[in-house]
């Protein structure tokens, strides 16, 4: 359980043992939101399944028996109802952080999300505040039945008036949630789901980065990956393959989708000059194109070869059965690499 | 109707002469189906105010209201109605690109408005100017959305007025929210709790938002009060292409209240939001209202109405008019003179001069309006792409050729 | 619950020895606002066989069921919970992905599919397999779906069994609009007229399009049957999170009949829905029936209802397993020997291993079913993409060596 | 009223008098509707006031009256209700056209069309077809309040199993609708709501170019446009004003914006060696994003200078005062022309 040492962070006496402690993705999450809820009486969790249950990957687990059903909300099933009764909590005071509970389920929420939560704040010109915060477990790689393992990050990206961030490990996972409850925007917080498992060192005295940060999570020289959310791992995978063939691949995860904070990947190609993308989203009019289009503007003559994308297909997300051949793996990612630097 | 104080309601809206269509008629398996009474409001109907003046009594909804205060509703429905008319002929002379407006509807949303206690909160839809007039909202605060140049300047944390929703049905789910929210804060449960009201149309019922604003309203209890304006039309569609049964029935389905109120007598819809308000504040709510009335002009002023109702469906629902019934009440009931009469009509002059000169002279927003608070935490990228934009404009001042 | 033709119902969800959560309660609040009943059904339930199996007669849906009907039944309910058993056990030995179990529903759902003539048309959710059983679709048609291979195999057009739909109500729509249809083909309004029935769950009863798909199927006089199986539970949140009234009310607010049948009772299941299609086939429609019954097993394989719901719940309502009381019937009403029995558990038996057969030897889809029939008209986007990956699957078998 | 001549086509004598008509944008669509409904009777149209009314931009002006209330219909007042009706029908054999009033009100039928619409054909292996169409009138440019003006066109291209399309010009729209109409995928069709009153010269009796194709408007040599939709008219102007400063520019109209075919954009660019792209939508994650991405990619060794875009920005639309700065103007596209030439 993180929420001790995060009890003890709180009440201000850090420094007496800053034990890490490794806890899974899913975890970073779950003590993130308890940081949150103990730290602001205002912040809420609501959802489908949130309460008893714990939500159905257990992410709210206990959070309900400790904070109460006036904290935790059963809601009714419709994700219009959810973000927009947010949006009417948000606006009386309260901090709303909403589940939804696969990312093909986010679709009756769009309306919502699209015409009220991401413009309230300029329609209002700054009087109304709407820090809702929309949790959405995306991605494949679970053998599910469909509509739960969609990417459908780029259409929130595409919308002005909301953010949007994608964790990647349980130390961001911890950080970020708590980061996204804090701001003051509205936030699309995406969670690799196949990744809610994966165990790292959490050291809850640390300083987080700002949330709204890329980082380069693994430096090097041949070339340049960008990727996020569960393709993170897949592309480290990658990169320390290469060194075999003695390629040195910088990786970076965007984190922040939306604003994207694309200096230290153009800082990158200047000097790798290939660069390759990573994402299990369909490509076409997706954020990985606009990556492309950002840095074959901003990194004109560094380029040594066209930016490539290795992604999903421009398909509906198809039986679980072929998705291993759907999402990008490290033999695609390598193949891409090789191919641009044949270029 | 030709009384001085208020302006003939009709004078933006007529269409004698006009081409008229033919009147919408439901089918016959519709009327089977049970489409009743939606042309007098059926049984149900709270009326405590007759299209005759007639003051008469209700077992349930019944309220003690003094002259001045009749005299006060009157007045708020001339001085909107006023401004309404005003702000169609602005937009007929160019001032405004639209304008939404109200004909017709100044009692249920005077009503609704007045019932309302400072603590309460309202979400109204596009065309409610009389409850943010009740709101404490000037008029002119109104006219930036019709202009172009804001989306509604008015505070809603200081006027307890929500910004105009023009996505239909979506406040009602933001209002469910905002209702909750004051039950959890402990402002539910006694007389001087907090409730919120929201306005919606009768088209709105059909969309999905609506339906789950009920639904969580009444899974939590929430101090919320749906304020239905059936205006019978939803631009060109009749009722009938929304329901074969009365709107205030929907409440059953959910296992709320739901009443129907005569949307064109103050009184009544004063009396019945009143009641509802209450009722939610100690801890009773939701509660729906049907208000039922008629949008005696054109959906908006780029409608055209004459393509498809009749004229002669105006001509009846004049015969109701919300404002003139009360003139005739006071007048006969002696509660005011001539002398006051004509301080309205001086005072909407006034109003309507006032209104005019604001909306004239409203300065257009600047170039960088555009980028303004997007974001509470600035976003680079915008910030990036108004730098490079306001550099591109300085290079025409430079002399920039293009 | 021995019997030896129905497999014992709680093989896979027994929870005992398990820690029990607390019971799901109602607040004070709610149940005073009008959740009532919702343990028993209440007096408005069509019952017509009761749980120990004893036929009563109802005022309006009586029918005449043949023994060799009631044979039937029962056979149908005996096989299809002998399939979900055996997909819950190939779930758990790791043949499916997940499994959706319908036990506790065999009455709802044969009583529903049975109550179909050829020329209706059903809407399934994701829990129907006992309506797709009577419908023709084979249940190893179902499996694909759990296992990853396909999104269901069989033939919407042949079967008149629609495709299931996993997010939550947008079959309701879908429905409707197939049901317009049948209206519009002038395929409805007399005894041998088309109709169209629709399933959902007690959760699903909150989604925006199930309300619009009333609103569409009233406005339009459409012949569809909205079946809401109502099984207490939307995966952890009990009927309390959804409503605070019974769900057949629902329909007064849209002005068509809503009844609430048990829905562990196939005999009243079956007249129920027979006369609603009825009345949707001669024009009468649209039609809500509640189907009030209970999910025995947890929701999905993934699901753990340990942490949610009491067993004692559980036990409560094996004692109205709606298969045992048929058997009951049977044997009192000596409508049925040992013999029949017999036949039908090795019926059931020669399924089970048919169905598993089939299950274990279902060949994984090829790579090109990533890219096949994204479009009538192919497009060459899609296509490049697929040639393109083609040829890069083609540099491993020709050595590419990553 | 075209409506004669189009029967005259039907009839089969088309070559006796080949007349060509100056219609408008909106009575194009009008006209061709009005074909695509004589030529088969399944073919329905459906949404808000479509009938009496004739919509709100009259597009459908007259066709309730001459085909009735079955084959016009005035639908309840919610988009999801009309796209999932639309879909039913659909599966019934008849061919819906739904008409979305403005394009900020396609969000709440926005689950049906991504979750229902778009997958139906993939789901069912081909079993089940939805040829359903659904107009969205687009873009800005009309002095509108808030929604009337939006861009929504990139979360529709980014959404498999979808096909997008835009007209730009009175024959196009004459002649799309019915392709589109005539087709058996499902087709977001948008309509550039600011031309609906510019005129063009009709020959009803020519042979249309296939629907999913681009179009090369201007031939030129300097540098290339691409643009679609409401932008072609302002993009050529600006081609036409810059043959002043001895540029000949090539403009595109991409009219299938899903899939695009850009083997014209490719062919061009490896000309000109300059490509600006021209959209009102913001450009986060769009799809001029994925024109630039493609491009970037197929013709790395003929660019000249990155791949530049002119578009509205990442905010949402504007009070209408501000619209002409929001919107792509002549000045904006020609200083990015400017901006390639002298990279
Ligand atoms: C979601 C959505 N769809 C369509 C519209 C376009 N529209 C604006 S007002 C209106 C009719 C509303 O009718 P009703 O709810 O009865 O309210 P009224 O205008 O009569 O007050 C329509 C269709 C919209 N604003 N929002
Ligand atoms: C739009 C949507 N939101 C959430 C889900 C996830 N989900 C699947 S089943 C379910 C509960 C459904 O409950 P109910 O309607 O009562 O049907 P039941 O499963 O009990 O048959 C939920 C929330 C979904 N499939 N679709
Ligand atoms: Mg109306
Ligand atoms: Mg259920």
């Amino acid at each position: 359980m993180a929420a001790p040492t995060i009890n003890r962070r709180n009440a201000g006496s850090a420094d007496e043992q800053p034990a890490t402690q490794t806890i899974t993705l899913a975890k970073g999450l779950n003590a993130g939101l308890r940081a949150a809820m103990e730290r602001d009486p205002k912040v809420i969790v609501m959802g489908e399944d949130v309460g008893k249950l714990g939500g159905v990957f257990r992410i709210t687990d206990g959070l309900q028996k400790d904070f109460g059903e006036q904290r935790v909300l059963d809601t009714p099933l419709a994700e219009s109802g959810i973000i927009g009764t947010a949006i009417g909590l948000a606006l009386r005071g309260f901090r709303p952080v909403c589940e939804i509970q696969f990312d093909g389920f986010v679709f009756p929420g769009f309306d919502q999300i699209v015409s009220q939560l991401a413009k309230m704040h300029y329609r209002s010109q700054g009087k109304l505040k709407v820090p809702v915060v929309v949790r959405v477990p995306y991605g494949g790689g679970i053998g599910a039945v469909e509509h739960h393992s969609e990417s459908p990050e780029s259409y929130f990206a595409h919308t002005a008036g909301l953010k949007v961030v994608s964790c990647a490990n349980a130390v961001d996972a911890y950080w970020m949630i708590q980061q996204a409850i804090a701001s003051d925007d509205p936030i699309m917080f995406f969670e690799p789901k196949r990744r809610y498992w994966e165990k790292a060192e959490l050291d809850p005295t640390a300083e987080p980065e700002p949330l709204f940060t890329s980082r380069v999570v693994r430096p090097g020289s041949t070339a340049t990956l960008v990727t996020y959310g569960p393709m993170v791992k897949t592309t480290l995978e990658a990169a320390i393959a290469a060194e075999d063939d003695g390629h040195s691949l910088e990786v970076i995860d965007l984190r922040s989708l939306s604003p994207m904070d694309l200096g230290p990947v153009f800082e990158s190609v200047r000097r790798t000059g290939h660069l390759v993308l990573v994402s299990e989203a369909a490509p076409e009019s997706s954020l990985t194109a606009e990556v492309a289009a950002r840095v074959q503007q901003e990194c004109f003559y560094s380029l040594e070869a066209p930016v490539l994308r290795v992604t999903g297909f421009d398909t509906p997300y198809p039986p679980s059965k072929c998705e291993e051949e759907f999402l990008p793996d490290l033999d695609r990612i390598l193949d891409a690499v090789d191919r641009s630097l044949a270029y | 109707m030709s009384s001085p104080d208020s302006p003939p309601p009709q004078s933006e809206a007529s269409h004698e002469g006009a081409p008229t269509a033919t009147a919408a008629k439901p089918t016959a398996e519709q009327v089977i189906a049970g489409l009743r009474a939606t042309s007098e409001g059926g049984e149900d109907l709270v009326q405590l105010l007759t299209p005759e003046g007639e003051r008469v009594q209700h077992p349930d909804f019944d309220i003690d209201v003094s002259a001045e205060d009749l005299r006060g509703l009157y007045r708020d429905m001339v001085l909107i109605r006023r401004a309404d008319r005003e702000a169609n002929a602005l937009q007929r002379q160019g001032q405004l690109g639209i304008w939404v407006p109200l004909l017709g509807q100044e009692a249920a949303q005077i009503g609704a408005g007045r019932a309302m206690r400072p603590q309460d909160m309202a979400f109204p839809s596009y065309r409610e100017h009389g409850v943010a007039w009740c709101c404490g909202v000037d008029p002119t605060e109104l006219l930036g959305i019709f202009r172009g140049t804001d989306h509604g300047s008015w505070d809603p944390r200081e006027t307890n007025f929500h910004l105009y929703t023009i996505v239909i049905g979506n406040q009602c789910l933001n209002a469910a929210g905002y209702a909750m929210g004051q039950r959890f804060d402990g402002k539910v449960g006694d007389s001087d709790g907090e409730a919120t009201i929201v306005f919606f149309g009768d088209g709105a019922t059909s969309q999905g938002d609506v339906h789950e604003g009920m639904v969580w309203a009444a899974v939590y209890d929430a101090p919320l009060v749906f304020y239905c304006q059936n205006n019978q039309w939803a631009i060109s569609e009749p009722l009938e292409r929304q329901t074969r049964v009365p709107l205030y029935q929907r409440a059953r389905g959910y296992g709320f209240p739901g009443i129907r109120v005569d949307g064109n007598d103050v009184l009544a819809c004063l009396a019945v939001t009143r009641w509802a308000l209450d009722e939610c504040r100690t801890g009773n709510g939701p509660v729906l209202i049907e208000a039922f009335t008629y949008r005696m002009d054109a959906h908006t002023t780029s409608d055209d109405p004459t393509r498809y109702r009749l004229a002669d469906e105006l001509e009846a629902w004049k015969l109701k008019d919300p404002i003139e019934r009360v003139r005739v009440h006071l007048v006969r009931e002696g509660m005011a003179d001539q002398g006051f009469f004509d301080a309205i009509q001086a005072e909407a002059n006034e109003l309507a001069v006032r209104f005019r000169d604001y909306c004239v002279n409203m300065p257009n927003p600047g170039l960088e309006r555009i980028f303004e608070k997007v974001y509470a935490e600035e976003s680079p990228q915008v910030a990036a792409q108004r730098d490079q934009f306001f550099a591109y404009h300085a290079s025409f001042a430079d002399g920039g050729d293009h």
